[in-house]
C-alpha cells in the first residue's frame, strides 16, 4: 500500500497559526452577536449562517488538520457534507410546499401553574 | 496445501475464549448464530400470521395480537435479521480472508459492535414478552405516540442495533482502506468488497438519521416534545421522511451484499471472469448513493408536493439501472462458462428469478399514478418480499451454503441440500406470487380480517408457507448434521481464486501462514490454462 | 505497505506498521464524525422545518434564551479547543508538562461550559420553558413548546457529548501522566482531539440558531 | 368483520389483476400496468430462457473442463442492455407522473365533500349538511371532491375500483377528486395501519343515477340541519366575526372577506400565500401565525369556541362571497 501519508502524519503547526486561528474565532463569535443586532430582514440567517461556516472551516481546516490531511478522510467529511445538503433540500421540497392546517394544541398543553415570565436579559417582544 | 489440524475453531477453548474472542471469524460465527435464531423467531411470527389469515374470520388471534404478530415479524427481520445478515455474519468472515488480512482494522470494536447487538436484541425481546408492540415496524406517528403498547423498548431496541450496525460499517470502511494485501489494488479486490464497501457507506450515513428519528420518538412519548406529534404542532410527516430517510437506503444496506455474494457464485460456478467488472463494482457504488435521493416514494399518496413526488420518481427509476446492468452482466458470465450446478449456484439461479421479478414489480410501483393504487397493499407486501427474501435471504443461503466448508471444514449433504431448494422456490412463489394479484385487486396490508372474496388467495398463500418451512427446516437439519458427520472439506472444493480459498478449511488464527501478495484479479481463471 | 522489521512495541498484532495503524485509526474517526454529522444534522432539518412554519414564534423565543451566557460559552468552547490543538503539539514535541497543563486546562473548559449550561437549564425550568408536556409557561405564543422540545433536545445531546468528552479527556490524562504519549506515539490525543473539534463545530452553529434569530 | 360494510362491490370482476375501473383514472391506470406487465415479460422469459440454454449447453462435463471463452467486456452489449431499459423507465416515468397530475387537479365545478377519519369509521359532511357514516353518496357523471382529515392518527382513503387513494393526516386537509362513471356500490378501504379496527374501517361509496340522487337529497334534506354556507352565514354575526371582517370589500380592523377566497395575500414578516380551507383554518384557530400584510395581530384564537363542523362552515360561507 501506498505510504504517501506518512508525511501528514508528522506535520507539527507552528503555534502562531493556532494562536491566529484562535483570535479569529473569538473575533467571528464577536462578530455573529454583533450583526444579530441589525435587521437584514430575510438575510438575518444568512448572515448567521455564513459567520458560522466560516467559523466551522476554520476549525476543520486548522484544528482538525484537513488542511495537511490529503487522505480520504477529507473526501469522506465534504462527501458527507453535499449529502446532508440533499437531505435538507428534499425534506424543504415537499413539507413546505405542503399546506398547513393549524390545531387547536393550546388545549392540549397542560396549563399548570400561572408563572409569571421573565425573560432573562430583556423584556419579551410582542409582534 | 496439507491439513492442518490447528484451526480458528480449536485454537482456544471454553466460552470465555469465544466470549472474548477478537478474532473477526468467530465474531462472523457469533453473529451466524444470532441471526439464525432471529430468522426462526422472525419466520414463526410468519407462520403464524399465515395460518391466521387462512380464514377471514378470527381463528386463532384477535386483531390486537395480530397487530403485535406482523409489528415482531417486522421488527426482527427488519432489524434483527436482515441488515446485520450478510455484513455481519458473512461479512466479518470473509472481509479480511478477501483482503489478505490478518484481522479487522479495529478487532476490539468488532466484538463491541457484536455485544451492541446482543444488547439491543434484548430490549427487543424484552419488548416481545412486555406487552409487544403494535405499531408495525415503521413506528409512524401520531399512532406509535399513542400506543399502549412497549413502543420505547421496541425502538431503543432499534436504536441500539442502530450503533452496532454503525460500528460494523466504520470498521469495514476502515479495513477496506487502509488492510489490504500487498498488491491487492482497488480493482483487484473480489466483487464482494466492493458490495461491502457500498453497503459500509450506507451504513455509516443512513443509520444515525434512524437513530435520531428513534430517539424523537422516545421523547415523544416520555415528554411529549411535539416535533412528530399533530396534536402538539408537530408534524407525523417529518417523521415519515426521517424515518425513510434512513429505511430506504437501508433496503440497499440488504441487497448490495447479495449481489455481492452472486457476483462470487456465478464467477466460481461458470470457472469465468467476471463479465463487466468495473460496471458491476462502480454500479455498487452508484446504487449506494443514489438510494439516498429515493427515500420519497414510500410517500407518494401522502399528499406529497407534485414537485416532490416528480424528483422521487424519477431518482427511483435511476437507481433501478445499475440493479438491471448487474444482472445482465451475471448472464453474461454463464455464456460459453464450465458452469458446475451445485446447492450455491441453485441459490444463485434462484436469487435470478426472484430478484428479477421484485425489480419488475419495482418499476411498477415507482410509477406515480400506479402507486396510488398499489401503495399499502399486498401488492407492495408481495414485491418487497421478492427483493428482501427472494433476494437477499436467497443470496444469504447460497453464500452460506458456498462458504459453509471454509467456515466450519466441513461438507453438507448435496442431494438434501437440492431437495431442500426446490421445497424454498416452490413455497416461496406460493406465498408470494398470490400476493401480487391479491393486492392488485385491492387487499389492503396488515389487515386482520378481509373480504371473502379474498379467501381462496390467502389460504393458498397459508399453503405455500407451510412448504417453505419444510424447505427451511430441511435446511437446518441437514446444515446442523454436516457440522457433526460431514466429510472434511478441501482448502478449496470449488476451484474458486479469491484469497479466503488460499489458506486452509477452516483457517488459522491470523488467516494466512504468510500475507499473501496479489499479483492478478480475483477472477482470473483464464490463467489456469497456464498452470 | 511497508514491511517493517521492528515493529514498536505499541503497534497492534494486525497491523504491518505505525503508520498504517494511525492513519486507520484517523479514518475510523472521521467516518465515525461523518455518522456524528448526520446525527446533529437530521435535528437541524427538523429545526429548519419548524422555523418555516413558525418564524416568530422562534423570533419570540430567542428572546428567553439570554445570548450572553451562549456568546460565553462559545468562547470557552473556542478556548478548549485551543488548547486541545496545543495539547497534541506538546506531545508532537515531546514537552510532558504542557501536556498535561493544556489537557487539564480543556478539562476546566469543558466543566465550564456545562456548569453555565446548567445555570441555563435552572432558569427555564424556573420559568417552566420546558418540552411538551412539562411546558408550563403562560402568556406566551401557543407553538413555543415546540422551540423549547427543539431547544433542549439539540443541547441536551451536544451536552451529553461534551460529557463524553470529558470522560475521554481523563483518560488521556491519566495515560498522559504516565509519560505514554511522544513525539512517536499520540494516536489518542490526536483521535479524541478530533471529537473535541467536532463537538465544538456542532455549537459554532447551535449558537447563532438557537440564541441569535432576528 | 362487520358484513352489513360487505358490498356487491365489483372488486372481484375485471382483469386478472385489477378490479372493474370505475371513473377518469382507471384506464390510464391499467395500461401502464399491462405495458410495464407485457415490458417486463418481454425481458424477462428471454433472460431465463438464455440462463437455461447457457445452464444446458456451458454444462461442467468433466471434473478439469475450463470454460471456453474469458471475456469481460464488450461495448455494444453493456449499452444495449443499459440504454434501452434506461429509455423504457423514463416513458413508465412520465406516463406515471401525467397520471399523478391528472389526480391531483380536479375540476373547478366539483362537489365538495368534507371526509373525517375517525378510529375506526369514516364520516362524511355534505354541503347540504348532512352528515353520514360509513357511506358515502354521490351522483353518477359528477366530480366530487374529497376534503379530508383525520381525528387522531393518520389512515388512508382507498377505493380500488376508482384507483385511488390518499393518506388523510391529522394535522392537514388532504384531497382525493373522482368521477365515477357506473351506477354501483364500491368498496372503501383504510389503508395506512391504524390499530385494532384498522380492517374493520370500511365504507362504502354508493354512486346513485341523477334521480335516486335528487330522491335521497330531499328524504335526507327533511332534517333540520343547515347547509354548511347557511350554517357559516349565521356564524359569522353569531360568532362576532362580522365586528372586524366585512363582506362588501369595505376595510376593517381585518381583511374583508369580498373574494378573499383563492386570493394572494402578503403577510407581516415576509412569506405570501394564496387563500385555502388550510389557511382560513389556521387563521381561526391560529391567527397570528400569518397576518395579512396591512394589518395587526389582534384577533384572538377561535380554538375551543367553533368546532371542526363550523370552522368548515366558515369555509363553504367564505367560498359563496365571491
Amino acid at each position: 500500500m501506498k505510504n504517501d501519508n506518512h508525511a501528514s502524519h508528522h506535520v507539527i503547526v507552528p503555534v502562531k497559526t493556532y494562536v491566529a486561528v484562535f483570535v479569529a474565532l473569538l473575533i467571528l463569535t464577536f462578530l455573529t452577536v454583533f450583526v444579530a443586532q441589525f435587521d437584514f430582514g430575510s438575510f438575518n440567517l444568512l448572515v448567521a449562517l455564513i459567520v458560522a461556516m466560516v467559523k466551522a472551516s476554520l476549525v476543520v481546516m486548522i484544528f482538525m488538520g484537513l488542511k495537511w490531511n490529503k487522505s480520504f478522510d477529507r473526501f469522506a467529511f465534504f462527501a458527507c457534507l453535499i449529502f446532508l445538503f440533499i437531505f435538507f433540500l428534499l425534506v424543504f421540497v415537499d413539507i413546505p410546499l405542503r399546506s398547513y392546517r393549524g390545531v387547536e394544541e393550546s388545549q392540549h398543553i397542560n396549563l399548570k401553574s400561572p408563572v409569571k415570565l421573565i425573560a432573562p436579559g430583556e423584556a419579551p417582544v410582542h409582534h | 496445501m496439507s491439513q492442518v489440524a490447528l484451526n480458528y475453531l480449536n485454537a482456544t477453548k471454553g466460552l470465555k475464549s469465544w466470549f472474548c474472542t477478537l478474532d473477526h471469524k468467530r465474531i462472523g460465527i457469533m453473529y451466524l448464530i444470532c441471526i439464525a435464531v432471529a430468522f426462526g423467531l422472525g419466520g414463526f411470527f410468519a407462520l403464524a400470521l399465515r395460518l391466521e389469515l387462512i380464514s377471514p374470520k378470527e381463528i386463532l388471534f384477535t386483531a390486537k395480537q395480530y397487530n403485535q404478530l406482523f409489528t415482531l415479524h417486522g421488527a426482527v427481520m427488519v432489524f434483527l435479521f436482515i441488515v446485520p445478515s450478510i455484513p455481519a455474519s458473512l461479512g466479518n468472515f470473509l472481509l479480511p480472508l478477501q483482503l489478505g488480512a490478518k484481522d479487522v482494522a479495529f478487532p476490539r470494536l468488532n466484538l463491541t459492535s457484536w455485544y451492541v447487538y446482543v444488547f439491543g436484541a434484548l430490549f427487543c425481546v424484552y419488548s416481545m414478552v412486555a406487552g409487544a408492540v403494535d405499531t408495525g415496524w415503521t413506528f409512524y406517528t401520531p399512532y406509535s405516540i399513542d400506543s399502549a403498547t412497549s413502543v420505547i423498548s421496541m425502538t431503543l431496541g432499534a436504536f441500539i442495533l442502530g450503533f452496532s450496525s454503525i460500528l460494523t460499517g466504520v470498521n469495514f470502511i476502515v479495513t477496506i482502506h487502509k488492510m489490504r494485501a500487498p498488491g491487492l489494488t482497488w480493482f483487484r479486490l473480489p466483487l464482494m468488497v466492493w458490495a461491502l464497501y457500498a453497503t459500509s457507506i450506507i451504513q455509516v450515513l443512513a443509520t444515525p438519521v434512524l437513530a435520531i428519528t428513534l430517539l424523537l420518538l422516545v421523547l415523544e412519548r416520555t415528554m411529549g416534545i411535539g416535533i412528530f406529534n399533530p396534536a402538539l404542532g408537530g408534524d407525523p410527516v417529518l417523521f415519515q421522511h426521517f424515518f425513510w430517510f434512513y429505511s430506504h437506503p437501508a433496503v440497499y444496506i440488504m441487497i448490495l451484499p447479495a449481489m455481492g455474494i452472486m457476483s462470487e457464485l456465478v464467477t466460481t460456478f461458470c470457472r469465468k471472469d467476471i463479465f463487466g467488472y468495473k460496471m458491476i463494482a462502480f454500479s455498487s457504488l452508484a446504487i449506494a448513493i443514489i438510494s439516498f435521493l429515493v427515500w420519497g416514494h414510500h410517500l407518494f399518496v401522502s399528499g406529497q408536493s407534485d414537485y416532490a413526488a416528480m424528483i422521487f420518481s424519477l431518482l427511483t427509476y435511476l437507481v433501478a439501472i445499475p440493479s438491471a446492468v448487474k444482472v445482465f452482466n451475471w448472464v453474461a458470465t454463464m455464456y460459453r462458462g464450465s458452469i458446475q450446478i451445485k446447492a450455491p449456484f441453485l441459490y444463485f439461479l434462484g436469487f435470478m428469478f426472484l430478484f428479477c421479478i421484485g425489480g419488475f414489480t419495482g418499476v411498477m410501483l415507482g410509477a406515480l399514478s400506479l402507486d396510488v393504487h398499489l401503495h399499502d397493499t399486498y401488492f407492495v407486501v408481495a414485491h418487497f418480499h421478492y427483493v428482501m427474501m427472494g433476494g437477499t435471504v436467497m443470496a444469504f443461503i447460497g453464500g452460506l451454503h458456498y462458504w459453509w466448508p471454509k467456515m466450519f471444514g466441513r461438507m453438507y449433504n448435496e442431494t438434501l441440500a437440492l431437495i431442500a431448494w426446490a421445497f424454498v422456490m416452490l413455497g416461496f412463489n406460493m406465498v408470494f406470487f398470490t400476493q401480487f394479484i391479491l393486492g392488485s385487486k385491492g387487499m389492503p396490508r396488515r389487515y386482520y380480517s378481509y373480504l371473502d372474496q379474498f379467501q381462496p388467495l390467502h389460504a393458498f398463500s397459508t399453503v405455500g408457507s407451510w412448504v417453505l418451512a419444510v424447505g427451511f427446516i430441511l435446511m437446518a437439519f441437514y446444515l446442523i448434521d454436516s457440522l457433526l458427520n460431514g466429510k472434511k472439506a478441501p482448502s478449496n472444493p470449488w476451484g474458486a481464486m479469491t484469497l479466503e480459498w488460499q489458506t486452509q478449511s477452516p483457517p488459522i488464527t491470523e488467516n494466512f501462514l504468510e500475507t499473501p501478495v496479489v499479483t492478478h484479479g480475483p477472477y482470473d481463471f483464464g490463467m489456469e490454462k497456464q498452470s | 505497505m511497508s514491511m517493517l522489521v521492528n515493529k514498536p512495541h505499541h503497534v497492534a498484532h494486525h497491523f504491518a506498521s505505525e503508520a498504517q495503524e494511525f492513519e486507520s485509526a484517523r479514518l475510523g474517526m472521521w467516518v465515525f464524525l461523518v455518522q456524528e454529522l448526520l446525527f446533529f444534522g437530521a435535528l437541524f432539518v427538523a429545526y429548519g422545518i419548524f422555523r418555516w412554519w413558525h418564524p416568530q414564534m422562534f423570533i419570540e423565543a430567542h428572546h428567553y434564551l439570554s445570548w450572553k451566557m451562549g456568546a460565553f460559552n462559545t468562547v470557552v468552547l473556542i478556548a478548549s479547543s485551543f488548547t486541545m490543538v496545543m495539547a497534541i503539539r506538546s506531545a508532537q514535541v515531546n514537552e510532558r508538562k504542557p501536556l498535561i497543563s493544556y489537557l487539564l486546562l480543556t478539562l476546566l473548559f469543558a466543566g465550564v461550559f456545562l456548569g453555565v449550561k446548567y445555570i441555563e437549564y435552572m432558569e427555564k425550568i424556573h420559568h417552566g420553558l420546558l418540552p411538551g408536556h412539562f411546558f408550563s409557561a403562560q402568556g406566551v405564543s401557543e407553538y413555543l413548546h415546540l422551540f423549547f422540545g427543539i431547544y433542549f433536545t439539540m443541547t441536551g445531546l451536544h451536552g451529553l457529548h461534551i460529557l463524553v468528552g470529558m470522560g475521554l479527556l481523563v483518560w488521556l490524562l491519566v495515560r498522559a501522566i504516565r509519560g505514554e504519549f511522544h513525539s512517536e506515539f499520540y494516536t489518542p490525543l490526536e483521535m479524541v482531539g478530533l471529537y473535541w473539534h467536532f463537538v465544538d463545530l456542532v455549537w459554532i452553529f447551535l449558537f447563532p440558531l438557537l440564541y441569535l434569530i432576528g | 368483520m362487520d358484513t352489513s360494510l360487505q358490498t356487491e362491490s365489483l372488486l372481484h370482476t375485471g382483469t386478472t389483476f385489477f378490479p372493474e375501473g370505475v371513473g377518469p383514472f382507471a384506464s390510464s391506470m391499467d395500461s401502464l400496468f399491462y405495458f410495464i406487465f407485457w415490458g417486463s415479460v418481454i425481458i424477462f422469459v428471454p433472460l431465463i430462457l438464455v440462463s437455461i440454454y447457457f445452464l444446458i449447453a456451458y454444462r461442467r462435463k468433466r471434473e478439469n473442463q475450463l470454460a471456453t471463452k474469458q471475456m469481460t467486456h464488450s461495448t455494444f452489449l453493456e449499452l444495449a442492455w443499459t440504454v434501452p431499459p434506461t429509455i423504457l423507465v423514463l416513458i413508465v416515468f412520465v406516463w406515471g407522473f401525467k397520471g399523478f397530475l391528472h389526480m391531483s387537479v380536479a375540476p373547478l365545478n366539483s362537489q365538495e365533500i368534507h371526509v373525517s377519519g375517525k378510529k375506526w369509521f369514516w364520516e362524511f359532511s355534505y354541503p347540504n349538511g348532512n352528515k353520514g357514516i360509513g357511506e358515502l353518496v354521490v351522483p353518477v357523471d359528477t366530480p366530487v371532491t374529497l376534503l379530508m382529515t383525520s381525528e387522531d392518527v393518520i389512515h388512508s382513503f382507498f377505493v380500488p375500483n376508482f384507483r385511488i387513494k390518499r393518506d388523510v393526516l391529522p394535522n392537514r386537509y388532504t384531497k382525493l377528486w373522482f368521477e365515477a362513471d357506473k351506477v354501483g356500490n364500491y368498496q372503501v378501504f383504510c389503508t395506512e395501519y391504524c390499530g385494532d379496527g384498522h380492517s374493520a374501517m370500511l365504507a362504502v361509496v354508493r354512486v346513485l343515477s341523477a334521480e335516486d340522487y335528487e330522491d335521497w337529497l330531499a328524504e335526507a334534506n327533511s332534517g333540520d340541519d343547515l347547509p354548511l354556507d347557511k350554517l357559516g352565514e349565521k356564524l359569522y354575526t353569531s360568532k362576532a366575526c362580522a365586528t372586524c371582517h366585512s363582506t362588501d370589500g369595505t376595510s376593517r380592523v381585518g381583511p374583508t372577506w369580498k373574494s378573499l377566497f383563492g386570493s394572494k395575500k402578503a403577510f407581516v414578516g415576509g412569506g405570501t400565500a394564496t387563500v385555502d380551507e388550510n389557511y382560513i383554518h389556521e387563521s381561526i384557530v391560529n391567527p397570528g401565525a400569518k397576518v395579512v400584510a396591512g394589518f395587526d395581530n389582534v384577533m384572538p384564537t377561535y380554538a375551543g369556541s367553533l368546532n371542526d363542523r363550523e370552522i368548515s362552515a366558515l369555509i363553504a360561507y367564505i367560498k359563496t362571497l365571491q
